[in-house]
């Protein structure tokens, strides 16, 4: 029998092992990446912006009390639009609207995607083919037209906008998550998993999923820059709400309004360095992720 | 030990598991951009019969379908004809539960190292799996310590070092212990090692194929050893079987294949091993060889036709059965009919 | 390789994508409560168009009968290229409408797109091979712009380059429209300058925004490339560099490229529909544009079926290609 | 060195320099080639002996790094240094001079171009006319057995065994004075790597070329080579006449590999070696074995021991032999 000091130490060493540890220890990988910490921090600060954006806001962004196509000014830090409201709560305001729009989009897509994905991948056969006859369908169909299309006919809200979007945007994910899951099959940890009497649902969550996790996260990262990019351009064309405050009504109504007639690059430049910055933390965050999930299964050769 | 009739007719020990006419083809036709779609044969009509704590070696070269066939024996693939028979049941059409309970008792050990293990779950998650799942009755110090029991009886010491251990911690001798481990740690009846050296560097070879006879040695177990190295081979099993091209040529004790191989193919692999014996340089007079490929396309003949250098008649329009020769020496060859 | 079997087989593929497209351009306005089409009709274009015509549209556009009878009457529609009339243009009738604009659309797309693919395969084939400092200035360039909206940097360009930056009373470029006022269309050397400046911006726009995903692509394959065994070899037989890089390394690396081409064309669309809608460019984008503003849904639905048969010609064709390419594929 | 010495490594050295860390891959290697000899280099994954391969023909790229040493080629211009050679002179002396098969010969042609093209590209690059170079390919595809109409092939259209042949005919077909083969037959079945090796040395002996085998499998060279050289953790730990080193090895490393593989002939139980090669990125303290080896002792810690001879043309690296 074991001693009693070295069952102790066994069940440390067990114990180290948890998710919680694991993620924590994931995370301090990512934060001392270089290009890792870049992305948290830029996303981490629109983040911030994005829920307390709201109570910082110095106006509503219905108020249209001053003058309009105002410069910036300290009254107006960003100056002022068309109708006379303050550019930079628009801005604040915006920034959550348009991160929860994307964020609804990555999750929802995501989801779909990886469902689709893994399910056809690993079951196969007809499952497989009837499911990716309907990806590639989707892929092929050019995605602004059917975006257009879709949103010209269903009542012009913002949960429109998300549904939208997310419909077009998980079969690319799905494709992915299916091609990886086929090359993980053929894994012998797999047969290991089935030999050791595990089914296809536990093989999934126990041996698929996890592998999959950076790229699922990956893909989620750009799904949720490319939602807010994509419902910018929708609101752009007139579709979905645009009573509602966020960076893509931001640059529909200085087209609309005439703001380049104004030379009004204080009104153009915030929504569109929004999203700039934000692709550009996700960039540095998912290079890092997949630098990191490479150097970690790296097989030591 | 009770002994039964077999096919032959000969007084054969109880086997573990054993399989008749076994045959599975491949046809090549998938996605829309595809090669020419043309059937393979990988398992012709396969006979063999594994016994009771033996180590049965399955010599063969790419190709010649020695790992179809030791997936269709653990049920990984499924067959187009034939019969498997694990401790007595035919096993060909189980599903549900009772695969469940073949499961319980079936394991392998595979060839790459590398991909055999979860690279996101940790040494000891992946080995006490088996237990898990086929014996949801032991508590929790009871897996941990079979866990640590197994872990050391495949030489590594001490257990607590590796418990916590992710794959990319590990080296390609330890990660392949540890394979091991995983197959061992339920007792199974029966285990299939493909290849399970030929990625490892030749120094740490030993030591593996070590574990093996140990494991016989020790539990009894029923193996069979799939290998293209016949040194190899020979050192760890006592009767080898030699396939080609889907097709078993010749069954017997292993010291009988390496020194009085009768099939033509299993002469000419025998000839081809490198010995490590400068004194046995090759006679280079035989580099006439074209090399041609051919592939078993399901037709009625000798797999070895095409290639052998005593090619009759017969080998074309049917193929040869398997007659015992010598004792328990059988080869599929009109040359000893 | 190809064989005349696959050339049905993805005839019948293109085909049946096409049915679901439009099947699902069909079913969209049915399926909405409340058919928003007569809506629009009745409400909006109330004045405009009388009641007599009203019924025209209504049987023209298959919206009374049973579903499966305005099904029918769709088909039968569609194999005669007829979408019906513009509701905003009535009576001028959407296929009109969609071949005026549609040229203006494919040189935009076909320029920017040759440019990008010839731009992106050269810097990355050079970034790739060289590495070093060319390699993260592209990383870093396209890092910023690879989630830049095409449209913003158009109102970016638009407002610098065409409204912003005076020299001597002239503007670099035009604010806007396809070409000037001045010059009357036709085979005309005026019309053709004033069309190719127009354009230009448009074009400046969608090309930087697309080039840097070849060249990142590129740039990535060749790197994978030159770790390659026949790449060593090559070296190995004592070849030029010159010969290396283009028998040996491009040729391999534009593989991947091509295949994603056929992406690109599809993302690369809507890009363009917005853009030309900044620089209010007479094309297909622009037109949709309107007629989304003005609910002209017979217009909108004729452009989508339109680009969508565009785009799976384009698929089509990226797919000859890639086989013409790379010996290993065979179309079967 | 003799006057039939046709390649000379002088003390080789060769680093891979990491941005965290450097690998002493090969450090302080010598050994000549003779016309008409089959050297063969056996050593475990990481023990160098590709890396010094790559050296022959001066293709090491980033981030290998030659430390220090040379290798002599005696032309029929005089003796230059391989390393030192300016660009357009190594250009000439790969492949006319020195040629090679790689270690995975699999992926070592390239896929968009037909055989023909990439044989052909190699003999007017070397000077071969245009008439010339289209009889010698087919000349130098039957040399390898293969059949003429592989020549409009594409690589992916041969099987294995064919596409090394095509590497063999590819190696051969500007006339080398030398040539390496570099895990040549590792992938292939054993009796087609008979019918490839048995062919390839009969070519060595017809057209009077010297042979530079490198592999793992330390039986394969005694099957065919005159000279081995036992490389570990980078270094030559012995080399000698085949003979010799299988009959009667002197380092502890020789004689533990050759007591790990099983044998077809006599009946023994194998024994692995136990732990694992050194490290090559951390210093090394004295002899690179001493913590597998059984026979260590005091010296071996501290001392790194230099190659001595312990019979004519027979050396080891180890303290228990020679002063």
């Amino acid at each position: 029998m074991m001693s009693e000091a070295r069952a102790e130490e066994i069940q440390r060493a067990l114990a180290s092992n948890s998710p919680m540890n694991r993620f924590r220890s994931f995370m301090k990988g990512v934060w001392s990446h270089k290009k890792g910490r870049a992305g948290l921090i830029i996303l981490t600060a629109l983040g911030l912006l994005a829920i307390f954006g709201y109570f910082f806001a110095p106006y509503s962004p219905y108020n249209t009390n001053s003058l309009a196509f105002q410069p910036p000014s300290y009254q107006h830090l960003l100056g002022t639009d068309y109708e006379g409201a303050d550019i930079f709560s628009w801005f604040l305001i915006g920034t959550g609207t348009s991160l929860v729009v994307g964020l609804s989009i990555a999750l929802l897509s995501a989801f779909i995607g990886v469902l689709v994905g893994v399910v056809a991948g690993y079951f196969g056969r007809q499952v497989d083919d009837v499911l990716m006859r309907a990806v590639d369908v989707l892929l092929v169909i050019p995605g602004f037209p059917l975006l257009v299309i879709l949103s010209a006919f269903l009542p012009p809200t913002l949960e429109t906008t998300i549904f939208v979007l997310s419909i077009l945007s998980w079969p690319f994910l799905a494709r992915v998550v299916r091609s990886q899951t086929l090359s993980l099959k053929e894994r012998p940890y797999i047969m290991a998993s089935k030999l050791s009497g595990l089914n296809g649902m536990q093989i999934i969550i126990r041996d698929i999923l996890p592998n999959l996790l950076p790229i699922i996260f990956i893909n989620a990262i750009f799904l949720a820059v490319g939602g807010v990019v994509a419902q910018a351009g929708l609101a752009f064309f007139g579709l979905g709400d645009l009573r509602s405050v966020n960076w893509g009504t931001m640059l529909y109504f200085f087209q609309a309004e005439d703001g380049i007639v104004y030379r009004a690059w204080w009104w153009l430049l915030p929504p569109g360095l929004g999203i700039v910055i934000l692709g550009i933390g996700a960039n540095f965050l998912s290079n890092a992720i997949y630098e990191i999930s490479k150097a970690s299964k790296g097989n030591g050769k | 030990m009770p002994r039964v009739i077999s096919m032959e007719g000969d007084l054969m020990e109880s086997s573990t598991i054993e399989t008749n006419e076994l045959t599975k083809d491949f046809i090549n036709k998938r996605g829309i951009i595809r090669r020419e779609s043309r059937t393979t044969r990988a398992l012709d009509q396969v006979k063999l019969q594994i016994k009771e704590h033996e180590i049965f070696g399955l010599i063969g070269e790419s190709g010649s379908g020695k790992t179809t066939l030791g997936l269709a024996l653990l049920k990984l693939m499924d067959v187009d004809s034939g019969q498997i028979i694990f401790n007595g049941n035919n096993i060909m059409k189980y599903t549900g539960r009772q695969l469940f309970g073949f499961r319980e008792k079936t394991q392998m050990i595979f060839q790459d190292p590398y991909s055999s293990l979860n690279p996101v779950i940790s040494v000891y998650k992946s080995i006490v799996t088996p237990l898990r799942v086929f014996h949801k009755e032991l508590k929790e110090e009871e897996v941990l310590n079979k866990a640590i029991e197994t872990i050391e009886m495949v030489g590594l010491t001490p257990a607590e070092q590796f418990l916590n251990k992710f794959p990319n911690q590990l080296s390609g001798g330890q990660r392949q212990r540890i394979g091991i481990a995983r197959a061992v740690i339920n007792n199974p009846d029966f285990i299939i090692a493909d290849e399970p050296v030929s990625m490892l560097d030749v120094s740490l070879r030993a030591d593996i194929l070590n574990i093996l006879l140990d494991l016989k040695r020790k539990f009894g177990k029923s193996m069979m050893f799939i290998s293209h190295d016949i040194a190899v081979t020979q050192y760890v099993s006592d009767r080898i079987a030699v396939m080609h091209l889907g097709q078993l040529v010749e069954v017997a004790k292993s010291d009988r294949i390496i020194n009085n191989p009768m099939h033509p193919y299993t002469k000419s692999l025998i000839d081809s091993i490198p010995v490590p014996d400068p004194k046995k340089k090759w006679n280079l007079d035989e580099s006439k060889g074209q090399i041609s490929e051919y592939v078993n396309e399901g037709k009625n003949e000798c797999s070895y036709a095409n290639k052998c250098p005593f090619v009759m008649d017969n080998c074309r329009k049917e193929r040869p059965k398997f007659r015992e020769v010598e004792k328990d020496h059988l080869v599929a060859c009109y040359l000893y009919e | 390789m190809i064989t005349l079997r696959y050339l049905i087989r993805r005839t019948i593929y293109m085909a049946i994508t096409l049915f679901i497209a439009l099947t699902l351009v069909f079913l969209l306005p049915r399926a909405v409560p409340g058919n928003p089409v007569m809506d629009v009709l009745l409400t909006k274009y109330a004045g405009r168009i009388n009641p007599y015509q009203l019924k025209i549209i209504e049987s023209e556009l298959h919206l009374g009968g049973t579903l499966w009878q305005q099904y029918v009457g769709f088909w039968g529609s569609l194999i005669h290229g007829n979408f019906g009339p513009s509701f905003y243009y009535y009576p001028e009738p959407v296929s009109q409408l969609i071949m005026t604009h549609l040229p203006w659309t494919l040189f935009l797309l076909g320029t920017s797109l040759m440019i990008s693919i010839v731009l992106g395969i050269f810097i990355g084939s050079y970034s790739g091979w060289k590495r070093g400092a060319s390699d993260s200035f592209l990383q870093g360039f396209s890092i910023s712009l690879t989630s830049v909206p095409y449209f913003w940097l158009a109102l970016i360009f638009q407002l610098v380059f065409a409204v912003l930056i005076v020299i001597n009373g002239f503007h670099i470029f035009p604010v806007a429209q396809g070409y000037g006022i001045t010059v009357t269309p036709g085979t005309n050397l005026p019309f053709v300058l004033s069309v190719l400046r127009h354009s230009a911006l448009p074009i400046i726009t969608l090309v930087i925004t697309s080039f840097t995903g070849f060249a990142l692509l590129m740039r990535n394959t060749v790197v994978t490339v030159l770790d390659e065994d026949y790449v060593l070899l090559a070296k190995a037989k004592g070849l030029s560099d010159n010969t290396i890089r283009k028998q040996y390394v491009n040729k391999n690396a534009r593989l991947p490229v091509a295949t994603s081409v056929a992406l690109a064309f599809a993302s690369i669309v809507g890009g363009a529909f917005l853009v030309e809608v900044v620089f209010s460019y007479p094309g297909i984008g622009y037109v949709l544009y309107n007629a989304v503003t003005v609910s002209d849904y017979p217009l909108i639905e004729g452009i989508f079926v339109m680009i969508t048969f565009t785009t799976i010609i384009a698929n089509f064709i990226v797919d000859l290609l890639y086989a013409y390419l790379d010996p290993r594929v065979v179309l079967k | 060195m003799t006057t039939s010495t046709i390649m000379e490594v002088v003390d080789l050295s060769v680093d891979y320099v990491l941005p965290d860390r450097t690998i002493k891959a090969v450090s302080h290697v010598s050994l000549d080639v003779n016309k008409g000899e089959v050297i063969g280099i056996v050593g475990e994954s990481g023990s160098g002996k590709s890396t010094l391969a790559m050296t022959f023909l001066k293709l090491l790229e980033y981030p290998g790094k030659i430390k220090g040493g040379k290798v002599v080629y005696y032309g029929s211009e005089g003796k230059s240094d391989v390393l030192k050679m300016k660009p357009s002179a190594l250009r000439k002396y790969r492949w006319k001079e020195v040629s090679m098969i790689f270690q995975s010969a699999m992926n070592s042609l390239n896929p968009v171009m037909r055989i023909e093209d990439q044989m052909g590209d190699v003999m007017v690059e070397h000077g071969y006319k245009e008439d010339e170079v289209d009889e010698r390919i087919d000349y130098m595809l039957q040399l390898a057995g293969l059949t003429k109409n592989v020549r409009k092939s594409f690589p992916h259209e041969l099987s294995g065994g064919m596409k090394q042949r095509v590497n063999i005919a590819l190696a051969l077909s500007c006339d080398p004075k030398i040539l390496i083969a570099d895990e040549a037959t590792t992938a292939l079945d054993v009796v087609v790597q008979r019918q490839i090796l048995t062919r390839l040395l009969k070519l060595k002996d017809d057209l009077s070329i010297s042979l530079i085998f490198i592999t793992h499998d330390i039986s394969l060279v005694a099957n065919i080579a005159d000279k081995v050289n036992v490389m570990y953790a980078g270094k030559i730990a012995e080399s000698g006449p085949s003979n010799e080193i299988f009959d009667s090895p002197q380092h502890p490393y020789t004689k533990a590999l050759l007591a790990s593989i099983p044998s077809l002939e006599q009946e023994k139980s194998v024994k692995g070696i136990r732990g694992t090669p050194p490290d090559l990125s951390e210093e090394i303290k004295g002899c690179p074995f001493k913590d597998r080896c059984d026979s260590v002792f005091d010296r071996c810690k501290n001392e790194v021991p230099e190659l001595k001879m312990v019979s004519q043309g027979h050396y080891a690296a180890c303290h228990l032999y020679g002063r």
